[in-house]
């Protein structure tokens, strides 16, 4: 059992154990780190920063608290810079313990609104959000595919009563807004296959403008959409987060979690190497026996 | 009788279905989404078939004493807990009562376990169930400072439902998830050796990804990392994604028409 | 095959390099800007016709543009739709307001009534309470207006008075108004029939200069105010405005025009090709199997595998694991699965071994359970089926993969099949299989998750082959069949792609829209 | 954060720790988590699929007319008694007799599944995509915007590539025909360019997952060890740093007694750790 059979089979346990310490040592020290942007996540960005003052971007936020980590620093980028340039913003949860988590989300950007800010050398001063007029939160249904195709014909056919119980159409911002064709754009936001519904029975059925802000796991598999134009643009979890965060100037979660992802790479490709080194090493010494042997 | 019955129903909303999505009249409209709603309602009546199944294997793992039979206890308290919770908010600020029915509830649950899981004497427990029936029934009907809300979604935001939900559910969900951090590792290590050709091919476009935002490796490879790592997911990436939608999509296709023809029965159980 | 793709793409190579100028796209035109104009020129040739491929209740309005819009005096700023109105529709919008009123009280009365009862209890037997207690009531409105709880206990005893004597009066009202509403919305057709009696031109929308075509789709729901019925006769005017809306040509009329929802969507018809010819395929090589022709099937390692795990789990006497995923009952990638369950659940009631098949959702539990006791009766062992083999666990995604990695450990099964839809979960899974030591077959058609399982496990059945599973480990001929007929789908759409391509190197689109699906 | 919050704060950190010692071993404090999530989840999605599903669909819209029918039976829409009696049937699976009436609502829900998949997915997955391959190569720009890029991905040799790749991995897909000849070189690069799409795509991910575990130290580390010795705090009393240093002892301990077992262990008989 030399050094390279060793290099082999390592415990994962020893694996798990490496990577937690590095992590938290990443986790404490704290100093900043570049971050690259691609033109998917551009996209979005110019999209909303060009839309003018009281048009209504849809956000459906379809995640749980399980991917909160890499979606909420989108939500809040996107969210805020809606607000920021007094755009109304229209909010669905179609994950089944999406909406208390949301709610709860919209509660913390409200908070932040209250003090004035300088985003890429624009001021905004500080703004009173208000339920019902800057943004209705209309809560969760089951079965993402068949709201999606009834918000279609109109938002009050699923949607009689938004998350808090108050009518719909007691709230002003709804007053004409009836389904996708009233709206600037949606942008998706989700951990969860509700996005398939989005792009095959919400855009693919009505048309609107659609972006989407999924998890790191499933960003590859929306390229197509993005290719054949189904989609105009995608943020690819924490670093699609980073990138949006770098690209409003707005810094928050993902660009200071950017630290420790740079840790938590650089351990994964040290074990892959060794791993081969290893493999490498015990295949030559099998094909030196067996040159031997014969 | 059992076997024909289901197989014609199956080929009947199925070849209605199909033809439903090229007739855009209101009618075919009006009745794809009353359809949908009987799958929607016919999903929560089956709800309760599925906590009847969860009941009856817990209580069966109890009454057997299989490996970890006492965790059996905190997931079906757990379970009603959660329903309380669920049905119940506080008109005021005060709690009453409220915890002593939650406890006198959970013993009901308990003792009704005790008499079904017990082989010999059940008489003693089925007493003892009846008693805290009573003192939980009594509480819930005088006690004011909380009250049942079955038709309205107050208990959404009631406290003891939210807490359990936001302390309770999503740490642990959060948790569970993030063990995929330790186990992405581990499964690199172990799976990444470059056996064979395409072994080798998986290993190397994933390392590349994997180090495409390495501001440290940026001197070496210039933006050529983030550069190819965009090619990788857009372009293989891209071919094989398209390739496995279609593939999957004719998949579809075929295992639907094979269940709405009868050409495939096993779903119904004939192997 | 190779070399006439090379000489293809060389030759299309040259042939562009030498010609394709680019065409400079047309000089866009100043604003107008002129003092008082005269009334521009009106739309001419305005027709109106039932929108196509619609569930009706849509009329679009097509026109040519005023003279005076892009050239001439340059004055058209906007057009604007009109529709005539009967009287009728002032009575109907009226009654639909009345009775969404009425429905608000009384949804308030039935919310606020038990809130005020009960805080006017807590304040009777101790008036402290007051701040503490949610409720509201009518307030004088000067601003130094202290609330009591005398004035509290007084206003609550009038608001719960009058909520619970006028309650039932609105309530018994919204009936018959309803019913009023109804027979006003018959009558709207043969109202509109006698245009011009008795109505009125109502502003429908604007459109901007250079637009030449309005859409006016209302909704199929009754209770919409946007709503108007089919099969009505219908009449228009569209307008040329200027900067000053007071200066407008004339208007020109079209009508009158029914609307009404067509029974074919003609832009889907790529689909419904696709289908019917998927459709034939299908019945010809299911047939041509039953006759017995002999179908190559290329060896798919990870069904192989199946066999040989199920062996192995009979040696070593361990229970075999078998996870339908995260999809529900309708969707197509359970429905695969439960076909590989059957055929699995076959193959354990023979060898013996005990299965677990621990279920995400309650329908999917029900099927699971009737496809293994229907397995268990065809192996001849309908006895050996135990109840609790197939079970539900909780439709919550971390907690049921908590509690199968729990089993996982504790039961350590000798093989895990996992067919079916997985998300994040499949990692998870896949790794704590690999962790208890047992055999690992996955397949699935989430293409985000395929990565994972080709890491974690032995064996793994990308896409469509999961799709393919059933009629391998079934062997049955016709089963066979359907998947020669998926190849020749699969090669018919390769030769399309193919084609399609070329013709678009020649620029000839003409086949390509062949295949376009137009909504 | 006031006391009780706290406390609820501290038992999610109790449990996030218990689910993170699942990668040691399968131990008594991860089956308590494991247990208590199964039954609080099942109980929430009950609770919801109640408050959001059942009632706005079925029984509050009842409200309406002023008088409330009991969930389904109510004369204004009598043809929802349907569904009703397809969700009792499902009912007759409490019974074993009686169990196989339940194949009918089922055969309906999958009949219902299977019918809309069929031209929904052939139109999403296989007509959208075919639109979308069958587009013009930018064979002006073929080798790549500014001179020769091969890493441009909207590049004509891209766009090639991405077709070419596209159908030699259909063709891998081929089940009736043998890999061999022009087929199988086909298929050998269609697989090659799978393994090369697996390999991004699994590299990619690997940042999303190191988030999640990011997230979980944010919530130890902000909501529940600073909030632990947070002394400004207005209502911050001894019973902070107590029950901070409880739940660091519990751990403490079952660390010490895991390796003092493990240790003993060792010198009986040197078996390695229960991989």
């Amino acid at each position: 059992m030399n050094i390279f059979d060793r290099l082999m089979q390592i415990d994962r346990r020893w694996v798990f154990l490496f990577l937690v310490i590095l992590c938290v040592i990443a986790y404490v020290a704290d100093f900043q780190i570049p971050i690259l942007i691609e033109p998917e996540v551009e996209s979005i960005f110019t999209f909303i920063d060009t839309l003018p003052k009281g048009s209504v971007v849809f956000i459906p936020m379809d995640y749980d608290p399980g991917s909160m980590a890499e979606l909420h620093p989108m939500t809040y980028a996107i969210v805020e810079q809606c607000w920021r340039k007094e755009i109304k913003v229209l909010i669905t949860a179609l994950s089944q313990n999406g909406p208390g988590m949301a709610d709860q989300a919209l509660r913390d950007i409200a908070d932040s609104m209250l003090v004035p800010k300088t985003y890429n050398g624009v001021s905004y001063p500080a703004r009173e959000v208000v339920n019902g007029v800057d943004y209705v939160f209309l809560g969760y249904k089951p079965y993402p595919a068949l709201v999606i195709l009834a918000m279609g014909q109109d938002f009050r056919l699923p949607f009689p009563l938004d998350y808090y119980g108050t009518p719909v159409d007691s709230l002003p911002m709804m007053r004409g807004l009836h389904n996708y064709n009233d709206l600037a754009c949606a942008i998706n936001i989700s951990g969860t296959n509700a996005t398939d519904y989005w792009i095959s029975y919400g855009q693919g059925r009505f048309g609107f403008p659609l972006a989407i802000g999924v998890t790191g796991v499933s960003t590859a598999q929306y390229y197509p959409y993005l290719g054949s134009g189904q989609i105009f643009g995608i943020m690819g979890g924490m670093l699609g987060g980073a990138e949006y965060e770098e690209l409003a100037d707005n810094p928050g979660n993902a660009k200071d979690a950017m630290r420790v992802q740079l840790f938590a790479h650089l351990v994964i490709i040290a074990f892959v190497i060794m791993g081969n080194i290893g493999f490498f090493a015990t295949v030559r010494k099998r094909k030196r026996q067996q040159r031997e042997g014969r | 009788m059992k076997q024909q019955i289901p197989r014609i129903l199956v080929f009947i909303f199925g070849i209605f279905l199909i033809f439903q999505f090229f007739v855009p009249h209101e009618s075919s409209e009006w009745v794809f989404e009353y359809l949908l709603d009987w799958n929607i309602i016919i999903g929560v009546f089956a709800l309760a078939v599925g906590i009847w199944s969860l009941f009856k294997v817990h209580v069966e793992k109890i009454r057997t004493h299989k490996v970890g039979w006492q965790y059996s206890y905190i997931t079906l308290g757990a379970l009603l807990s959660m329903l309380i919770f669920g049905f119940t908010s506080r008109n005021g600020d005060e709690w009453g009562w409220f915890f002593v029915f939650w406890l006198s509830a959970v013993m009901v649950l308990l003792m009704i376990i005790q008499a079904m899981a017990a082989k010999g004497n059940t008489l003693m427990s089925v007493i003892l169930a009846g008693a805290f029936a009573v003192i939980a029934v009594i509480i819930g009907a005088a006690d004011n400072a909380w009250a049942f809300h079955f038709q309205t979604a107050e208990p959404l935001q009631a406290t003891m439902f939210r807490r359990s939900f936001d302390f309770v559910l999503i740490s642990i969900h959060a948790t569970m998830f993030s063990l995929l951090a330790f186990f992405i590792a581990s499964a690199a290590y172990r799976a990444f050796r470059a056996r064979n050709v395409m072994a080798t091919l998986l290993l190397l476009s994933a390392l590349i990804v994997m180090s495409r935002f390495n501001p440290y490796l940026e001197p070496i490879f210039g933006e050529y990392l983030a550069r190819t790592s965009n090619w990788l997911m857009n372009v293989p990436n891209l071919a094989a994604q398209r390739a496995i939608v279609m593939g999957v999509g004719l998949g579809i296709v075929a295992t639907a028409l094979k269940v709405i023809l009868g050409i495939e029965r096993g779903y119904m159980g004939k192997g | 095959m190779r070399d006439v793709l090379k000489l293809v793409t060389v030759l299309v190579l040259c042939a562009w390099a030498t010609g394709a100028a680019q065409v400079e796209p047309p000089v866009g035109d100043s604003l107008p800007t002129a003092p008082a104009p005269p009334p521009p020129a009106p739309v001419t040739n305005l027709q109106a016709q039932d929108t196509e491929n619609d569930h009706g209740h849509s009329i679009t309005l097509t026109w040519d543009l005023s003279a005076d819009d892009g050239a001439g005096q340059r004055s058209v700023v906007m057009y604007e739709v009109f529709r005539w109105f009967p009287h009728q529709m002032d009575v109907v919008d009226s009654l639909r307001d009345a009775i969404s009123t009425a429905q608000e009280n009384v949804r308030a009365f039935r919310s606020d009534l038990p809130r005020a009862e009960h805080a006017l209890r807590e304040l009777k037997d101790d008036p402290g309470k007051l701040d503490r207690l949610r409720f509201s009531v009518a307030r004088p409105d000067d601003a130094a207006f202290v609330l009591t709880a005398e004035y509290a206990v007084r206003a609550l005893e009038d608001t719960i008075a009058a909520m619970t004597e006028q309650g039932p009066i609105i309530a018994s009202r919204i009936g018959p108004m309803k019913d009023q509403f109804y027979r006003a919305l018959d009558q709207l057709r043969e109202v509109h029939a006698r245009f011009p009696e008795n109505g009125g031109w109502r502003l429908l929308g604007q459109v901007g200069f250079g637009i030449n075509r309005y859409e006016n789709s209302g909704s199929k729901e009754k209770t919409a105010p946007d709503f108007y019925p089919d099969y009505t006769d219908l009449y228009y005017r569209v307008e040329a405005v200027t900067a000053d809306p007071s200066v407008r040509s004339e208007a020109a009329q079209a009508g009158p025009v029914q609307s009404k929802g067509q029974w074919f969507h003609t832009g889907k018809k790529p689909v419904l090709l696709f289908v019917l010819i998927f459709f034939v395929l299908t019945v010809v090589f299911v047939r041509l199997a039953k006759k017995g022709t002999d179908l190559y099937v290329r060896p798919l390692s990870g069904i192989e595998a199946v066999d040989d795990a199920i062996g192995r789990a009979t040696e070593m006497g361990r229970p075999i694991l078998y996870i339908l995923g995260l999809g529900t009952a309708d969707q197509v990638a359970t429905i695969a699965s439960f076909n590989v369950l059957s055929r699995v659940a076959k193959r354990v009631a023979e060898y013996q071994t005990p299965i677990i098949v621990p279920c995400y959702e309650p329908i999917v539990m029900a099927v699971a359970q009737e496809v293994v006791k229907s397995a268990y009766l065809d192996a001849g062992r309908p006895d050996d089926y135990k109840e609790e083999s197939v079970f539900y666990v909780t439709y919550y995604q971390f907690a049921y993969v908590a509690a199968v990695n729990g089993i996982m450990l504790r039961e350590k099964p000798a093989t895990n099949i996992y067919m079916g839809k997985f998300f994040a979960e499949s990692l998870l899974l896949a790794e704590t299989g690999s962790l208890a030591g047992s055999i690992q077959i996955a397949g699935t058609d989430e293409i985000a998750q395929i990565p994972f399982f080709i890491v974690a496990c032995d064996y793994t059945l990308i896409g469509e082959e999961l799709y393919a599973a059933s009629a391998y480990l079934g062997r049955e001929p016709i089963l066979l069949g359907s998947l020669k007929a998926q190849d020749w789908a699969k090669a018919g759409i390769i030769m399309i792609a193919l084609v399609g391509m070329i013709s678009m190197i020649f620029n000839w689109p003409a086949f390509a829209e062949l295949f376009q699906v137009v909504d | 954060m006031d006391f009780a919050t706290f406390l609820w704060t501290t038992f999610g950190a109790f449990l996030t720790l218990a689910t993170f010692s699942f990668l040691y071993k399968d131990n008594p404090f991860y089956k308590f988590a494991e247990h208590l999530f199964v039954g609080l989840s099942a109980g929430y999605f009950t609770i919801i699929l109640w408050h959001n599903g059942l009632i706005p669909k079925l029984m509050f819209q009842r409200l309406d007319d002023g008088s409330s029918y009991f969930l389904w039976l109510d004369s204004s829409r009598p043809w929802y008694l349907i569904p009703a009696l397809l969700g009792i049937m499902m009912w007759t699976r409490f019974s074993k007799k009686y169990s196989w009436i339940s194949r009918w609502p089922l055969a309906m829900y999958i009949g219902i599944g299977a019918g809309a998949a069929v031209p929904l997915e052939m139109r999403a997955r296989v007509n959208e995509q075919l639109s979308a391959m069958m587009r013009d190569i930018d064979w002006t720009y073929f080798f790549g915007h500014g001179g020769f890029n091969f890493l441009d991905t909207t590049s004509g040799l891209s766009q090639l590539i991405v077709f070419i790749g596209a159908l030699c991995a259909l063709m891998y897909f081929f089940f009736s025909t043998p890999h061999t000849g022009l087929v199988g070189g086909m298929a050998r690069f269609g697989i090659w360019i799978l393994m090369i799409g697996f390999g991004a795509s699994f590299g990619f991910t690997v940042m999303a997952r190191i988030s999640l575990f990011i997230n979980r130290m944010q919530f130890l580390d902000q909501q529940w060890i600073q909030s632990a010795h947070d002394t400004t705090n207005p209502n911050y009393h001894w019973g902070y740093p107590l029950l901070f240093y409880l739940l660091i002892l519990v751990v403490v301990v079952y660390i010490v007694r895991e390796i003092v077992v493990h240790a003993g262990k060792k010198n009986t008989a040197s078996t390695g750790p229960v991989s």
